[in-house]
């Protein structure tokens, strides 16, 4: 009973959330659309964060390594190469699923902290990789002058904050629509029983590793699709764009959207970003300070939002001699508590 | 010593406890029996404070306690044996025993105080144990640690949620042999067992919890003369049947939709 | 009826002041805003006659947060001009809002390399001008070979490209192994111990360098500890200006520094804005603060230039007509090229004035601008 | 200035960084002691690790005036202030109490952002000057190098915290209940001993040691705008490296960094912006998988 | 006859101590094998080492007639050998059915066909019949971590059926269990396919003697008797070592 409510209330404010993103264009001023475009970029991202930390359990401070490498293929195909969207979309993907596949074997094997430090440590090599190509990238001062895009072949350009807006929401929603299916698919079901117990999983016979490479590497055409919509929607990109700041926004825009919940890290991830953009507009200087306290606030007005994280997250268990892995008899009894 | 009054409890998902009334008189057993979920442990967990208590008194020597918070109640008394074990996983046995230890809690009950020494000497496969960690243990070796563990806080109250779980068979009986004297002593017990012929062997009353209510509450002389309303209670009868014929092959391995 | 965005009737205007005001360019940030409110504050609250409507936003560390404040600037505020701006990569960032919403920006720092300059002024100087102006310096004041170090980042590449390039050219050599400048890794590197055991082992007979900041502070202390202190040490003018002396201390005495700016610049300009500024804060202005008080007087002379609807596209042409304009570091003008200062360089050094260390201008360098 | 030991002649361009790195390595691991001690040993993310160490900074350099005596009222005042913003945290942290890393992430971070900011708002954005007593001012010479004295101060300390960390937490009751409590916290509970106050307890225990490194480390790695963001993530690197917990891991981590820092760049400069983060990601992916048990008995 | 299962000479050492030093070990196909023994014997070290989840030092396990001993947890689930924990291991947020539905993905062989979701619904049919099996058909909706620690027991079972074993491995299956829901326990064993070899480790002894054929003693690490329930019943050799485990 209770939970028909809730789903169904959940399912009246996503609707109304996707229509007035729909209309915003046409109700807000240019600057607002601007920032919903990047922000929705920006979302889309949060996505891919929620997709790895929420659903798979493998928590992850790196995911601007595959947006970076999507933005930054979008923009050198923008300039040299087409100016199509949906080429640069699917080479932006396919280039953030290429360095997802790559750093596969980094994380794969890696459970809660000593991920998240990996992940960090790749995001920061390609930011450091990012700086110092100045032939491609453009060096730490970005590329800038990025031909407009035009969606697809025959249409004109984008000229306007409207039209790079309703671009972005488009792919936006398609692209979170698609991960939707597929986590109701034995996709999603596998990978929240990965992220619950690995190890039972494993004694059940299922290839959990594989599953883990399948969700990082998804996830990592995903961010690297929503860099071609920062591309789109930017004209600009630089290392900035992609280094720790924004990862750790985006893992606790996830976090406030409830870690496990795609469609609330896109709320959340999209909420941390925008109102960091928003009050560095309008309280030049104290944006530091509101966003620390707004970050403090969540945590007490949306305990059940952030208290949703388990599996992994909980204590890294105990340390057990190495050449003994865990006997699940054994395993700390944190689980069990809930 | 232990009085529990139209206790109501339970989880975010609902109430478990309907109305638990319970009165256990110092230095007496009370047993608790009843269907998996039925809500022992619930109820044990109300009690030491790690479930909120919706309604109801808990009084402990005639305190009432129900709201405060677990260790202020475990001050007061209380130890506990959880079901599960819930060892430490990262301390060694020596220093979960040395952890436990509260030798300066005075008794309030006749009987010797517990030391680590008296505890090893109880359970002897801790004491070549010692150095190994929580999660290093075998399954009873875990219970012997988490029995132990409780006895050296001194209890005045002992709250035992199935401590003969993964205990072989005779140090399971030493286990009751023990209860049994801790109580002669002056210590109130409540025990949560699943085995009912052992929870009558020790215990002074039974209680039955059927989806969260008291419905059966008698002491164990009246239980041991007339068995049968208790076992009917429990389906007793239908624990271990005769190994029976060849079966057919039950529909379980049918894969079709 | 629309007037334009940032003007209107009552003969206002709205600039956009665009600074990093938290996060690590702070110290700059703060000093860009109060370099530009102390023009105002000395002016009646007016360029070119019109009452100014300041709208400042938050630059933050850097291209990602400054990106949408300068949209919020330009398309929300509807700025008629837009200044400020630290870092290099905030200004790349920013420059395709400028070509979209035809707006002018007035910087008065960071400026990195850019293709198309027709909305970008900036009033500080070109990365590459410091090290070119004190090239022939060294040259002629060291008998050796120099060993040049600076920061992994645009604005290190740039400076101490600046530098190696003239000092090349005129026949000096680099102390440096492989006779290219080495570059540290930027922010992280905190610990310059291994760098100076590098140029001891180079036997070079002083120091060029670049750093600004924290890693300045920690440069310059380090430096005075270790085992190359007694070689001299030639800088671009950051790694001594403004805030970063006070922390520095001791250490930072003796050091020489390249900079279009002095405090004690003896001109009526400088006098007076030496004496507003120090009626309003505590110690010197920096360079950092002169640029963005000229940055402010550049808009006051176009505003007043651009007639009576002073356009964004108004005032950009009409800066680009302004000439000579004096300034307390001495008269310059922009280059037609590039759009920044052709301006007087000076050569300073750490020395103790009264109680505290500044420094002291002890020579005059080259007239450096494209 | 002293000579320590007579240099040799032949110059050595690696042993002062190698020293260096030894020195530098020890200071990162005075930096980290507060969170090895919340995160690695209490499983308690506190991201306003770096802000507890700027609060002692700041005192630092508010204090300090070139005396010796300025140096114990800056030790003591740092470290009472950082050990109270340390039990205002754990109150702070209530909520998120039970072992939730991401959530204590979400309002750590928050208070660090504020934290930082006032602190910056305080202080001003200005690095302030940090003056240590004359005698740890200069350099020393040692094989013919000069090397800054204050560095070799942190041989001395980070030798007695690793030294009595260990000691606390092996063979301490409150040592034990602190790794009891990330066990379950619960069952700590019904010892009797309140899970709250262990929090506080070591929240306060971590900021006292971040405020005592930071008025320590304020002389290299100073206060300012930046410190809060480059000791946290240090810290972090270490504590993570470090196998969360293991003492004799995190200094071997701790050193190991230094080392990479100086050692490392001097070595391999070209490669010196990637060296940090490529060596941690090996490490760390190389140890998940188990090839180098033997890694961390060392 | 030869073995389904087999174990040879297996050692597990933790340091100084030998939970299992040189144990020979040979389950038969369809043979309900009980493992007994007292506290710390090595049982559950025994089950770890067959199912792959602890490497021995030494010893070979052999799995329908082919050397295992290099195959992990996953591998050897796939060939048939499924296990439940002492102590229950279940994924909390799933839900009972997601639970035994993941369990059973492994196996499920679906008729060929390109409709998505066909092999989860055959899974998930298992799994209703299975839950109804063991009574937990109420339960089905509620995530597993919010289960009673007897009702998470029996849903391990679910699970460990769900995979189809060949060989199940049980660890003291009934402790925790109330009396209707051992009955159940026994019932649901007794109706397994008589090719269904199962090895109970179990310190009730009046279910080892009521579900087992074959009885295994083992005791600090080592075989101490192996033979029939009868044999094993009356064994004063066995008497005295489950007592002496105590002691
Ligand atoms: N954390 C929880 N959240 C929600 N419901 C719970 C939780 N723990 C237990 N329950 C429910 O409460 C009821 C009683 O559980 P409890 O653990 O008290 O049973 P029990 O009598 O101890 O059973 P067992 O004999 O299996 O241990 C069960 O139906 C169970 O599903
Ligand atoms: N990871 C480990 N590290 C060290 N010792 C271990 C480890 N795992 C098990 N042991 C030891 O090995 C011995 C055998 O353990 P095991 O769990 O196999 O016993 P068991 O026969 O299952 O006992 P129980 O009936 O109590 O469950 C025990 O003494 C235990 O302490
Ligand atoms: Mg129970
Ligand atoms: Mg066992």
């Amino acid at each position: 009973m209770r939970d028909r409510v809730v789903r169904w209330a959940r399912g009246a404010v996503a609707a109304l959330v996707l229509a007035g993103l729909v209309v915003a264009p046409w109700v807000v001023d240019d600057y607002t659309t601007a920032l919903l475009a990047r922000t929705l970029a920006l979302a889309l991202v949060g996505v891919s964060v929620a997709l790895l930390t929420g659903v798979a359990g493998v928590p992850t401070l790196g995911q601007t390594a595959p947006y970076a490498a999507g933005a930054y293929a979008c923009a050198v195909l923008g300039s040299r190469i087409s100016d199509v969207g949906v080429v640069q979309l699917a080479v932006a993907a396919g280039a953030g699923a290429v360095l997802a596949a790559l750093t596969v074997p980094l994380v794969v094997h890696a459970r809660g902290v000593i991920v998240l430090m990996i992940t960090l440590a790749i995001g920061e090599l390609v930011v450091t990789v990012l700086g110092r190509w100045r032939s491609v990238t453009g060096g730490t001062d970005g590329l800038a002058g990025i031909p407009a895009v035009r969606p697809f072949w025959g249409l004109p350009a984008f000229g306007s904050d409207q039209a790079r807006y309703l671009y972005a929401l488009v792919v936006v929603a398609t692209l979170v629509g698609a991960v939707l299916v597929l986590l109701r698919t034995r996709a999603g079901l596998l990978l929240r029983a990965a992220r619950d117990d690995e190890t039972r999983l494993r004694a059940s016979g299922h290839r959990v590793p594989l599953y883990l490479s399948g969700a990082h590497i998804a996830a990592g055409a995903i961010a690297g699709a929503a860099g071609s919509l920062l591309v789109v929607a930017q004209q600009y990109i630089s290392p900035a764009d992609f280094g720790f700041d924004t990862s750790a926004l985006l893992l606790l825009g996830v976090v406030i959207g409830g870690t496990a919940s795609v469609g609330g890290a896109l709320v959340g991830a999209a909420l941390v970003i925008a109102v960091r953009d928003w009050l560095f507009g309008v309280l030049p200087g104290h944006a530091p300070l509101v966003l620390g306290v707004l970050f403090v606030a969540t945590v007490y007005l949306l305990p059940a939002g952030v208290d949703r994280v388990r599996g992994r997250w909980r204590p890294s268990g105990p340390p057990h001699r190495p050449d003994a892995p865990a006997a699940p008899d054994q395993a700390t009894v944190a689980e069990l508590r809930r | 010593m232990l009085s529990v009054d139209r206790l109501c409890a339970g989880y975010a998902g609902g109430i478990v406890l309907h109305e638990v009334s319970l009165r256990v008189r110092p230095g007496s057993i009370q047993a608790v029996v009843g269907r998996n979920g039925a809500g022992k442990s619930t109820l044990v967990h109300t009690i030491a404070g790690l479930v909120r208590a919706a309604s109801g008194r808990i009084e402990i020597g005639g305190v009432q306690v129900a709201g405060r918070q677990p260790h202020r109640i475990a001050q007061s008394g209380v130890g506990l044996v959880p079901q599960g074990r819930r060892v430490f996983s990262r301390l060694t046995v020596a220093e979960h025993l040395h952890l436990a230890a509260a030798p300066w809690r005075a008794r309030t009950s006749g009987g010797e105080g517990w030391t680590v020494d008296r505890t090893l000497e109880l359970l002897p496969r801790l004491a070549v144990r010692l150095r190994h960690r929580g999660c290093e243990l075998s399954g009873g070796e875990q219970q012997m640690l988490a029995i132990a563990r409780a006895l050296l806080g001194q209890p005045r109250v002992l709250l035992l949620d199935e401590p003969c779980e993964g205990l072989s068979p005779d140090l399971a009986a030493r286990v009751r042999e023990l209860v049994n004297g801790l109580a002669a002593d002056g210590l109130t017990v409540l025990l949560v067992e699943q085995q009912l012929q052992h929870a009558i062997e020790i215990a002074d009353r039974v209680a039955v919890l059927e989806y969260g209510r008291v419905v059966y509450d008698r002491p164990t002389a009246e239980a041991r003369l007339d068995p049968a309303p208790l076992a009917a209670m429990l389906s007793v009868a239908a624990a271990v049947p005769p190994p029976p014929a060849d079966q057919p092959a039950p529909r379980l391995w049918a894969d079709t939709p | 009826g629309d007037d334009g965005p940032g003007s209107s009737a009552s003969g206002s205007i709205k600039i956009g002041l665009l600074a990093s005001l938290s996060g690590t360019y702070q110290a700059v940030g703060t000093e860009i805003r109060d370099g530009f409110q102390l023009y105002l504050d000395t002016h009646d609250g007016k360029l070119g006659g019109r009452q100014v409507d300041l709208v400042v936003a938050d630059e933050g560390n850097g291209a990602q947060t400054a990106v949408p404040a300068a949209t919020k600037l330009l398309k929300q505020d509807r700025v008629s001009a837009l200044t400020g701006i630290v870092g290099g990569g905030s200004v790349a960032g920013v420059t395709p809002l400028l070509s979209e919403t035809k707006v002018p920006l007035v910087g008065s720092n960071g400026r990195p390399e850019l293709k198309d300059v027709s909305r970008v002024w900036h009033t500080s100087y070109l990365s590459d001008e410091p090290g070119a102006a004190i090239a022939q310096h060294v040259r002629d004041n060291v008998k050796g070979s120099v060993y040049a170090i600076g920061p992994d980042y645009q604005g290190g590449w740039d400076e101490l490209r600046g530098f190696t390039d003239a000092f090349a050219k005129i026949g000096g050599k680099l102390a440096n192994a492989d006779g290219k400048t080495t570059f540290t890794p930027f922010p992280a590197t905190t610990n310059f111990t291994p760098f100076f055991a590098r140029i001891k082992a180079s036997g070079a007979a002083a120091v060029y360098t670049f750093y600004a900041g924290g890693a300045a502070v920690d440069f310059v202390k380090q430096y005075a500890q270790s085992e190359i202190k007694d070689i001299p040490l030639y800088a671009a003018g950051f790694l001594t200006e403004g805030g970063v002396l006070n922390a520095q201390g001791d250490a930072a005495r003796g050091i020489y520094s390249v900079l279009n700016y002095s405090p004690d610049l003896d001109n009526a300009e400088n006098r007076a804005f030496v004496a507003a500024w120090k009626g309003k804060h505590d110690g010197s202005p920096t360079t950092y603060a002169l640029a963005s008080y000229d940055a402010a007087a550049v808009l006051d002379r176009a505003i007043g230039a651009a007639g009576s609807d002073p356009t964004p596209e108004a005032i950009n042409t009409a800066i680009g007509k302004l000439g000579q304009i004096a300034s307390p570091r001495g008269t310059w003008q922009f280059s037609t090229t590039t759009h920044s200062p052709v301006q007087k360089w000076y050569l300073r050094q750490v020395r103790q004035d009264g109680r505290a260390l500044s420094n002291t201008v002890v020579g005059d360098l080259a007239t450096v601008g494209r | 200035m002293m000579t320590v030991a007579a240099g040799t002649n032949r110059i050595d361009p690696y042993l002062i960084p190698a020293l260096d790195g030894v020195a530098y390595g020890l200071l990162v691991f005075v930096a980290a002691s507060g969170l090895v001690f919340c995160f690695g040993v209490a499983n308690i993310l506190n991201l306003a690790h770096g802000m507890l160490y700027a609060i002692g900074g700041y005192t630092a350099a508010a204090l300090l005036d070139g005396g010796w005596a300025s140096l114990a009222l800056a030790l003591a005042v740092g470290v009472l202030a950082a050990a109270a913003a340390g039990v205002l945290l754990a109150g702070l942290l209530t909520p998120v109490a039970t072992g939730n890393h991401l959530s204590q992430a979400l309002l750590t971070f928050g208070v660090a952002l504020a934290g930082g900011s006032l602190l910056v708002a305080g202080f001003g954005p200005d690095d302030p000057r940090v003056r240590v007593p004359a005698a740890l001012e200069g350099s020393v010479v040692l094989a013919g190098h000069r090397y800054a004295a204050y560095r070799l101060v942190f041989i001395v300390v980070a030798a007695v915290l690793a030294a009595t960390l260990y000691l606390v937490l092996r063979r301490t009751r409150a040592g034990m209940l602190v790794r009891a409590a990330v066990d379950d916290a619960e069952m700590v509970a019904c010892l009797g001993v309140s899970p709250a106050r262990i929090r506080a307890g070591v929240l306060a225990a971590a900021g006292a040691l971040a405020g005592a490194a930071g008025v320590l480390g304020a002389p290299i790695i100073g206060p300012g705008t930046d410190t809060a963001d480059t000791v946290l993530l240090l810290s972090l690197v270490v504590v993570v490296l470090g196998g969360l917990g293991s003492m004799a891991g995190t200094l071997l981590a701790a050193l190991a960094i230094g080392e990479i820092q100086t050692l490392g760049v001097a070595l391999l400069p070209s490669a010196a912006p990637f060296l940090l983060f490529a060596a941690m990601a090996a490490v760390l992916a190389v140890r998940a998988r188990g090839l180098a048990s033997s890694w961390r008995a060392a | 006859m030869t073995c389904l299962l087999s174990a040879e000479e297996v050692t597990v050492r933790y340091g100084s101590l030998a939970a299992l030093d040189g144990v020979d070990l040979c389950v038969h196909d369809g043979q309900r094998h009980a493992l007994i023994g007292p506290n710390g014997a090595g049982k559950t070290t025994l089950l770890n080492v067959i199912a792959g989840a602890t490497k021995p030092q030494r010893g070979t396990v052999r799995f329908a007639g082919r050397n295992v001993s290099r195959l992990g947890p996953a591998a050897r689930a796939r060939r048939g050998i499924n296990r439940i924990h002492q102590r229950p291991a279940v994924f909390p947020t799933l839900t009972a059915t997601e639970n035994v539905v993941v369990a059973a993905l492994p196996r499920v062989t679906a008729d060929p066909g390109w409709w998505p979701g066909r092999r989860r619904r055959a899974a998930r049919h298992r799994a209703g019949a299975l839950l109804e099996q063991l009574g937990l058909a109420d339960l089905a909706t509620v995530p597993a971590g919010h289960l009673a620690h007897g009702q998470r027991r029996q849903l391990e079972i679910a699970m460990a059926l769900a995979g189809r074993p060949r060989l199940l491995l049980l660890d003291e299956p009934a402790a925790g269990l109330s009396a209707v829901e051992v009955g159940r326990l026994v019932e649901v064993l007794q109706a397994l396919p008589r090719a269904v070899a199962v090895l109970l480790v179990e310190h009730r002894l009046d279910l080892v003697y009521a579900l087992s054929d074959a009885v295994s003693v083992l005791r600090d690490g080592q075989t101490l008797a192996a033979g029939t329930p009868d044999e094993i019943r009356t064994s004063p050799l066995v008497r005295q070592a489950y007592a002496d485990g105590v002691a």
